[in-house]
C-alpha cells in the first residue's frame, strides 16, 4: 500500500491501481471526466473509494431502500441521520439503529464483535441520546466443529466485553444456526437511546469559520479502507484483509460518550454539529458534515492526533480507528470544548474549519493534498439499478407441504428442544450485563427486553428477529414475517410497536439472483411495516456475505422498539401460577415448510412457504394488546420456531409450572410454524372477560397445573413430558455443544 | 447520613448507586471525582462497580493509586464505614484494605445472574438488618469475582467472623464460597454482588436494601465510630 | 516432555489499549521515564513428544488457536524437560 | 534506553481457569499430547535510564502495579537498546 501512495496521477490511471481500492473503471472515469475534470492523485482517489463504497454510499442498495416505508407522524428523524428518532411523548424520544460487523467478526471474532458494538453506540450518542440498551442478532454455522464453537464463544465474549465495560445493558437479541453461515457469520448489534427533544443533534458543519474539532482516540493504521473491505466479497486468501482488524477500547469510549453528552447538555449554545467517525473514518464524517450543511471544509492533517509515525494523508483520512468523534463548534468557543474533554483525559484538537463555497480541502505537510467538491464525495456516488432475476431455487421447490411423521411425539419434542436454534441461549446471554443502569424490567429470556423510563410510568420494549429459512423459501413473504415476528414479541411484552431498524444481510448484489432476494425482501418488509404501523427509521446494509461463491440465506435482521404505556402492562412469557386458563390466539395449520421440525427430520428446509395473512396478524396483535392493557393477561408468548408446543414448553420453564391441555389438532400440528399466534395464560377471575374479548380468534386449550408435567391430549393421541426434564435438555444443549465449563 | 461515592474513570454503577441511595432510601450522597482528597464531611464511602481504568491490567489495580483512594484509606483508618461493591471490592483488595484477591471466574466467562446468598454474619454494621443465616437473592455481574486467599487467611476470616455473605451455589469458584467480607475491625466491607441493583420490586427484588438500611441504622448509633 | 514458552503480542499498527492504560498508570505513579508499554500473552505449555516434530506442532497451535495471526504475532522457545 | 520484558504468572498453588480452558480447546483440536497450559501476562516496557538503577525500578513497578503478589509471581529480563 505504501508503495502505491507514490503513484502519480498518470500512473494511477495507467496501472488501474484504483481497482484495488474497490473503484471500477467506470467510476474512475466518472471522477476524471465529470467530477474533477482532471486526474486525481492517490489521496483523492482514496477519498472517493471510501465514500463511494457500498458501506458509505449505498450505491447498490439505494433503489431498494427507497421502497421502505418511512413515514408516520411519530418519526422525528428517519433514515439518513446517524440513527432514527421516534417521539414517545413528554418531550422525549427514542433513538435506535443497528449495525452489522460480519466481515470483521469473521476475521477476528472478539474484536470484530466488540468494535461492532462500539460503533453502534457512537451512532446513538452522536444524536444527543443516552444509550440505554443493546441487543445483538447472531447467525452461525452448526455448532459442531471446534472452529465454529470458538467463533461463537469469541463473538459472544466480544459483545459482552464491550457492553459490560462501557455500562450499557445488553437486554436481548436472537441467535440461530444454519450451515450457510459457517464461513459467513452474522454479527449485528443494535443500540437504543433515550433523547430529550432539546438535545437532538445533527451531523452538520455550518457557519464559515466555525471550528472542526477532533476528539477521542488517536488515529492509527488500523482498519484502513475498511469500508471498501466490508463491501467486498470474501475468499480464503486472508492476507489482504489484515488491515481491517481493529481493537476496541470500551474504556476510552465510555469517557468519550460521557464527555460528548456533557458538551451536548451543558454547552448547547456553542455546539453546531457532532458526528461519529465510522466507516471511512475522518473523510466520511467530515465530508458528510460539510455536505449536509452546504458548506465547504478545510482540514490540516498535521493536527490530527496520530498514534503512529509517518502516516500518509491517505491513511489518516481512511483509517477506521475506533472511539473517535468529530465536532463542529462555534468560532471562539474551542477552549470551552477542550476543557470538557480535558476533564475526561481525552484529546480534543481543532483540525480545520468550515469554509465558504463547497470545496473539500486537505492540507498535509503544507501541501494541498486533496481539493474536491464535497458533494461529489458525499452525495454524488453513482447509483446502480442492479438486475434482478428470480432464483431457480424458488421455481424448483415443491408446492406441497412437508408431511412429518412422528413415531413418538414426546421424544420428538425432547429432541427439538435441543436443536441449537431452539435451545436456551441463557448460557450465552448470561455473559452480558443486562442490569447495569438499573432500569431493566425484563431481562433476556422473555419475548422482548424491557427498560423503564425513569420519572415516568412508561417503558420501552425491544427485540431483534428474522428467520432466514423463511426468506430462503420466499424472500418477500419471509421479509413480512420477520417484521411480524418482531412486532409479536413487542406486543406479547405489553408494548405498542413504534418502528424498526434493520440490517440487510445479503449476498453479492451484482448477481441478479442475490439482488432479487434483496429487492423482494425489502418489499416484504416495507409492506409489513406499513400494515403494522412501524416505519423504518434507520438501518444498515451488509452485502457480499458470500464465501467462495456461496451466499448466506437472505437475512434481513429486524430490530423493533415498542412503547409500553404503563408499567403495569409489562408482560412476560412465563406461566405465573397453577390453575390459569391457557389459550392459543390465532389459527393453526399444517405449515411445516421451513420449520425447525423439517430441518431436524430432513436436514434441510425446502418447499413453498405457507400462507401468511398480514391482516389476521395485525388483528391478533391488536386483540392481545387490548387484553393486556385491560389487565386480563397473566402471560403471553408468541409462537415462532418450533411451533405451539415449543412455545408452551418455554412458558412452563420459567417457574416450573405444568399444563393439562386438550386440543382438536392432530399431535403433529403442535410443531407447525403457522404465523400470527400467541400462547396466553389468564387467571380464572379474568377468563370470561378474556373470552368475550377474543371471541373466536383464539382457542381454549386447558389449564396450568402444579405438577411437573406437560400433558397434551390431541385429536389423535396423548403425549406427555416432565417439565423439569424438558427444561434440563433445553438449557443443557448449547453448553454441551459449546463445551462450556460450569 | 452523607455518603461519598468515588467515581473512577470507567466506573459504571456509580449512578445506579446514587439513585438507590437518593431515590429509594432518601440518603444524601455525592458523586466525587478521583481528585478529591478530603472525605471528612462524609459518614460513609461506597465504591461503585464498573471497570475502573478499563480493568485493563487487573480489576481494581490502577484505581488503587488515585488520590481519592489515599483519602479512603485515611477515612477507613478512623473507623468510619467503607463499602466496595463489585469493582469496588476489587479495588479494596488491591489497595490492601481487605485481604485476598479477585481472580477470573472459574468458567473464565463474565456472569450476570441472580445469585442466592447466605448472610453468614449479621452482626456487622452492614448486615444487622438481615436475620442470622438469612437467605437472600442479589444480582451478580462480574468476570473477575473469584475470591482467592490462602488457607491461613481463610481460617482467620472464619475465626474472626469476617465472612459476611456466602454463595449458596458458588457461581465463580470463590474460596470458601465467599461473596463478601469485612476487615478485622469490621468497618470495611467488600462484596461482589450488587445490593444497589436489588432495591425495587419492579426490577426483581429488594433484598439489597438491608446493606444500606444497616449502614443507616448503625450510623445513628454512637458506638460504631468509637 | 517439553516445555514450550509462547509469547503473543499485537502486531505493530494494532492499537493496544491495555498497554496504553498501563503506561498512563505508570506515569501517574511517577515513572515518567517509561516510554511505552505493550501487553501480550505468555503461555507455558507442557507437551509430550508425539509423532510430529514438537516445534511444528507448537507452531501450528499458535497459528490455529493461541494467536490470531490477523493481528498478533507470536514466537516461542522450546526446552526439553527431565521426566 | 532499555527494554524490560516482564512475565507475570499465577503462583503454583493457584488454579488458572483460562489456562485450563485453552488446554481443553487444544485437546478438542486433537493435540492430545498437551499436558498442561498456563496463561500469564507478558509486558514489554521501554524505559529511559533514570536516577534509580533500572532493575530496581522495574522490580518496583512489578511489585506495585504489574503483578498482584498475593497470587502472582513475576520475573523480568532487561536489555539495553541502541538509541
Ligand atoms: N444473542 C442474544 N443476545 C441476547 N439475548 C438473546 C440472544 N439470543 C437470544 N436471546 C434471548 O433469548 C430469548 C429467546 O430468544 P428467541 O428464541 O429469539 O425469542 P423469540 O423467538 O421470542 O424472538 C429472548 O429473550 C432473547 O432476547
Ligand atoms: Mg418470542
Amino acid at each position: 500500500m505504501l508503495k502505491n501512495t507514490q503513484l502519480t496521477p498518470e500512473a494511477l490511471r495507467d496501472t488501474q491501481a484504483y481497482r484495488e481500492l474497490g473503484l471500477s473503471a467506470d467510476e474512475y472515469h466518472l471522477i476524471t471526466d465529470q467530477v474533477l475534470k482532471r486526474l486525481p492523485n492517490y489521496t483523492e482517489i482514496g477519498l472517493f473509494s471510501g465514500m463511494w463504497s457500498e458501506h458509505c454510499s449505498y450505491k447498490n442498495s439505494k433503489p431498494v431502500l427507497k421502497k421502505f416505508w418511512t413515514e408516520g407522524e411519530q418519526v422525528l428523524a428517519g433514515p439518513g441521520e446517524g440513527a432514527g428518532i421516534i417521539d414517545i411523548g413528554d418531550g422525549q424520544a427514542v433513538v435506535f439503529k443497528a449495525e452489522s460487523h460480519n466481515h470483521p467478526s469473521a476475521v477476528e471474532p472478539y474484536e470484530g464483535a466488540a468494535t461492532g458494538v462500539g460503533g453502534i453506540i457512537r451512532d446513538i450518542f452522536s444524536m444527543g441520546a443516552k444509550p440505554v440498551a443493546l441487543l445483538d442478532s447472531l447467525r452461525f454455522g452448526e455448532p459442531q466443529d471446534t472452529q465454529t464453537t470458538y467463533l461463537i464463544s469469541q463473538v459472544v465474549a466480544g459483545i459482552g466485553g464491550y457492553g459490560n465495560c462501557i455500562g450499557i445493558p445488553t437486554i436481548g437479541g436472537d441467535m440461530a444456526f444454519d450451515a450457510c453461515y459457517q464461513k459467513n457469520p452474522l454479527v449485528n448489534a443494535m443500540c437504543v437511546g433515550l433523547l430529550e427533544h432539546q438535545d437532538m443533534q445533527k451531523g452538520q458543519a455550518t457557519g464559515v469559520g466555525n471550528a472542526i474539532i477532533y476528539v477521542g482516540a488517536k488515529t492509527g493504521r488500523d482498519g484502513i479502507n475498511g469500508a471498501s473491505f466490508a463491501s467486498a466479497e470474501f475468499n480464503d486468501a486472508k492476507a489482504t484483509q489484515r488491515s481491517a482488524v481493529q481493537v476496541g477500547d470500551p474504556f476510552m469510549e465510555k469517557l468519550l460518550m460521557d464527555a460528548c453528552l456533557e458538551v451536548i447538555h451543558d454547552h448547547r449554545d456553542i455546539l453546531v454539529g457532532i458526528q461519529d467517525m465510522g466507516a471511512a473514518g475522518l473523510v466520511s464524517s467530515s465530508a458528510e458534515m460539510a455536505s449536509k450543511a452546504g458548506s465547504g471544509m478545510k482540514l490540516n492533517l498535521d493536527l490530527v492526533p496520530q498514534r503512529e509515525k509517518e502516516m500518509t494523508a491517505f491513511e489518516l483520512m481512511l483509517s477506521e480507528s475506533q472511539e473517535r468523534m468529530l465536532l463542529c463548534v462555534k468560532d471562539g468557543a474551542e477552549k470551552e470544548v477542550h476543557a470538557v474533554f480535558k476533564k475526561y483525559g481525552l484529546d480534543s484538537v481543532v483540525i480545520g474549519e468550515v469554509t465558504p463555497g463547497h470545496q473539500y480541502q486537505l492540507f498535509h505537510h503544507g501541501v494541498l493534498e486533496a481539493d474536491v467538491p464535497v458533494d461529489a464525495l458525499a452525495t454524488q456516488a453513482p447509483v446502480y439499478q442492479r438486475e434482478a432475476r428470480r432464483p431457480q431455487r424458488l421455481d424448483e421447490q415443491v408446492q406441497t407441504q412437508f408431511e412429518p411423521e412422528l413415531a413418538n411425539v414426546s421424544a420428538t419434542l425432547k429432541q427439538l428442544l435441543q436443536q441449537p436454534t431452539i435451545a436456551s441461549k441463557r448460557s450465552l446471554f448470561e455473559t452480558y450485563d443486562s442490569q447495569v443502569q438499573t432500569n431493566t424490567v425484563v431481562q433476556p429470556g422473555s419475548d422482548a427486553g424491557v427498560i423503564r423510563i425513569r420519572q415516568t410510568d412508561k417503558a420501552l420494549a425491544m427485540t431483534t428477529d428474522v428467520n432466514g429459512r423463511y426468506l430462503y423459501l420466499n424472500p418477500r413473504m419471509g421479509g413480512e414475517m420477520a417484521v411480524a415476528e418482531a412486532a409479536r414479541n413487542i406486543v406479547a411484552s405489553g408494548g405498542q410497536p413504534l418502528g424498526i431498524t434493520d440490517c440487510l444481510n445479503f449476498g453479492n448484489p451484482e448477481k441478479p439472483e442475490q439482488f432479487y432476494d434483496l429487492d423482494e425482501a425489502a418489499q416484504g418488509i416495507s409492506r409489513a411495516c406499513q400494515r403494522l404501523n412501524t416505519p423504518v427509521i434507520s438501518g444498515n446494509v451488509s452485502l457480499n456475505n458470500e464465501s467462495n461463491g456461496e451466499a448466506i440465506y437472505p437475512t434481513p435482521m429486524i430490530g423493533m422498539v415498542g412503547l409500553i404505556k404503563h408499567l403495569r402492562d409489562v408482560t412476560t412469557q412465563d406461566f405465573k401460577q397453577a390453575s390459569d386458563a391457557v389459550y392459543v390466539l390465532g389459527t393453526t395449520a399444517a405449515d411445516f415448510n421451513g420449520s425447525e421440525l423439517q430441518k431436524m427430520l430432513t436436514g434441510q428446509v425446502s418447499g413453498e412457504l405457507f400462507d401468511f395473512d398480514l391482516t389476521a396478524e395485525a388483528e391478533n396483535q391488536r386483540i392481545l394488546l387490548q387484553a393486556i392493557q385491560a389487565g386480563l393477561v397473566a402471560s403471553a408468548h408468541d409462537v415462532s420456531e418450533g411451533g405451539l408446543i415449543t412455545t408452551i414448553a418455554e412458558s412452563c420453564f420459567g417457574r416450573g409450572i405444568g399444563v393439562n391441555l386438550t386440543s382438536q389438532l392432530p399431535a403433529v400440528q403442535f410443531f407447525a410454524e403457522t404465523q400470527s399466534r400467541f400462547v396466553v395464560s389468564v387467571s380464572m377471575a379474568n377468563k370470561d372477560a378474556f373470552e368475550a374479548l377474543i371471541k373466536n380468534q383464539g382457542t381454549y386449550l386447558g389449564m396450568t397445573t402444579a405438577t411437573d408435567q406437560i400433558w397434551v391430549q390431541t385429536a389423535d393421541q396423548f403425549f406427555d413430558v416432565p417439565v423439569s426434564e424438558a427444561k434440563e435438555l433445553w438449557e443443557g444443549a448449547l453448553p454441551c455443544l459449546l463445551k462450556q465449563r460450569a | 447520613m452523607k455518603v461519598a461515592i468515588p467515581v473512577f474513570p470507567g466506573s459504571n454503577c456509580d449512578e445506579d448507586l446514587y439513585h438507590a441511595l437518593w431515590d429509594i432510601l432518601q440518603i444524601t450522597a455525592d458523586l466525587l471525582p478521583v481528585t478529591v482528597t478530603n472525605l471528612s464531611q462524609y459518614d460513609a464511602v461506597i465504591l461503585p462497580g464498573g471497570f475502573s481504568y478499563g480493568d485493563y491490567l487487573r480489576s481494581g489495580a490502577i484505581a488503587r493509586f488515585t488520590p481519592i483512594m489515599a483519602a479512603v484509606k485515611d477515612f477507613a483508618s478512623t473507623g468510619k464505614p467503607v463499602v466496595g461493591i463489585c469493582n469496588g471490592f476489587q479495588i479494596l483488595t488491591e489497595a490492601g484494605l481487605l485481604p485476598g484477591a479477585l481472580r477470573a471466574n472459574q468458567s473464565s466467562r463474565f456472569i450476570c445472574q441472580n445469585s442466592e446468598l447466605q448472610v453468614t454474619n449479621n452482626q456487622t454494621i452492614f448486615s444487622t438488618a438481615y436475620q442470622p443465616q438469612e437467605h437472600i437473592k442479589l444480582p451478580i455481574a462480574h468476570g473477575e469475582g473469584n475470591y482467592y486467599c490462602d488457607l491461613t487467611t481463610l481460617a482467620e476470616l472464619r475465626a474472626q467472623k469476617q465472612i459476611v455473605f456466602e454463595y449458596v451455589d458458588n457461581p465463580n469458584g470463590s474460596v470458601g464460597n465467599i461473596a463478601g467480607i469485612v476487615n478485622r475491625r469490621g468497618n470495611v466491607l467488600g462484596m461482589m454482588p450488587h445490593p444497589e441493583r436489588a432495591v425495587e420490586v419492579l426490577l426483581g427484588g429488594t433484598d439489597g436494601l438491608g446493606v444500606f438500611t444497616s449502614l443507616l441504622a448503625n450510623n445513628q448509633r454512637e458506638d460504631v465510630h468509637a | 516432555m517439553y516445555l514450550a514458552k509462547v509469547y503473543v503480542t499485537y502486531k505493530n499498527s494494532i492499537l493496544d489499549p491495555k498497554g496504553e492504560a498501563i503506561n498512563d498508570a505508570l506515569h501517574r505513579l511517577a515513572y515518567q521515564n517509561v516510554e511505552s508499554v505493550t501487553l501480550g500473552k505468555y503461555f507455558e505449555l507442557k507437551v509430550k513428544a508425539g509423532q510430529q516434530p514438537i516445534a511444528d506442532q507448537v507452531d501450528e497451535m499458535c497459528d490455529r488457536l493461541l494467536a490470531n495471526v490477523n493481528m498478533e504475532s507470536y514466537r516461542y522457545e522450546i526446552t526439553e524437560l527431565e521426566d
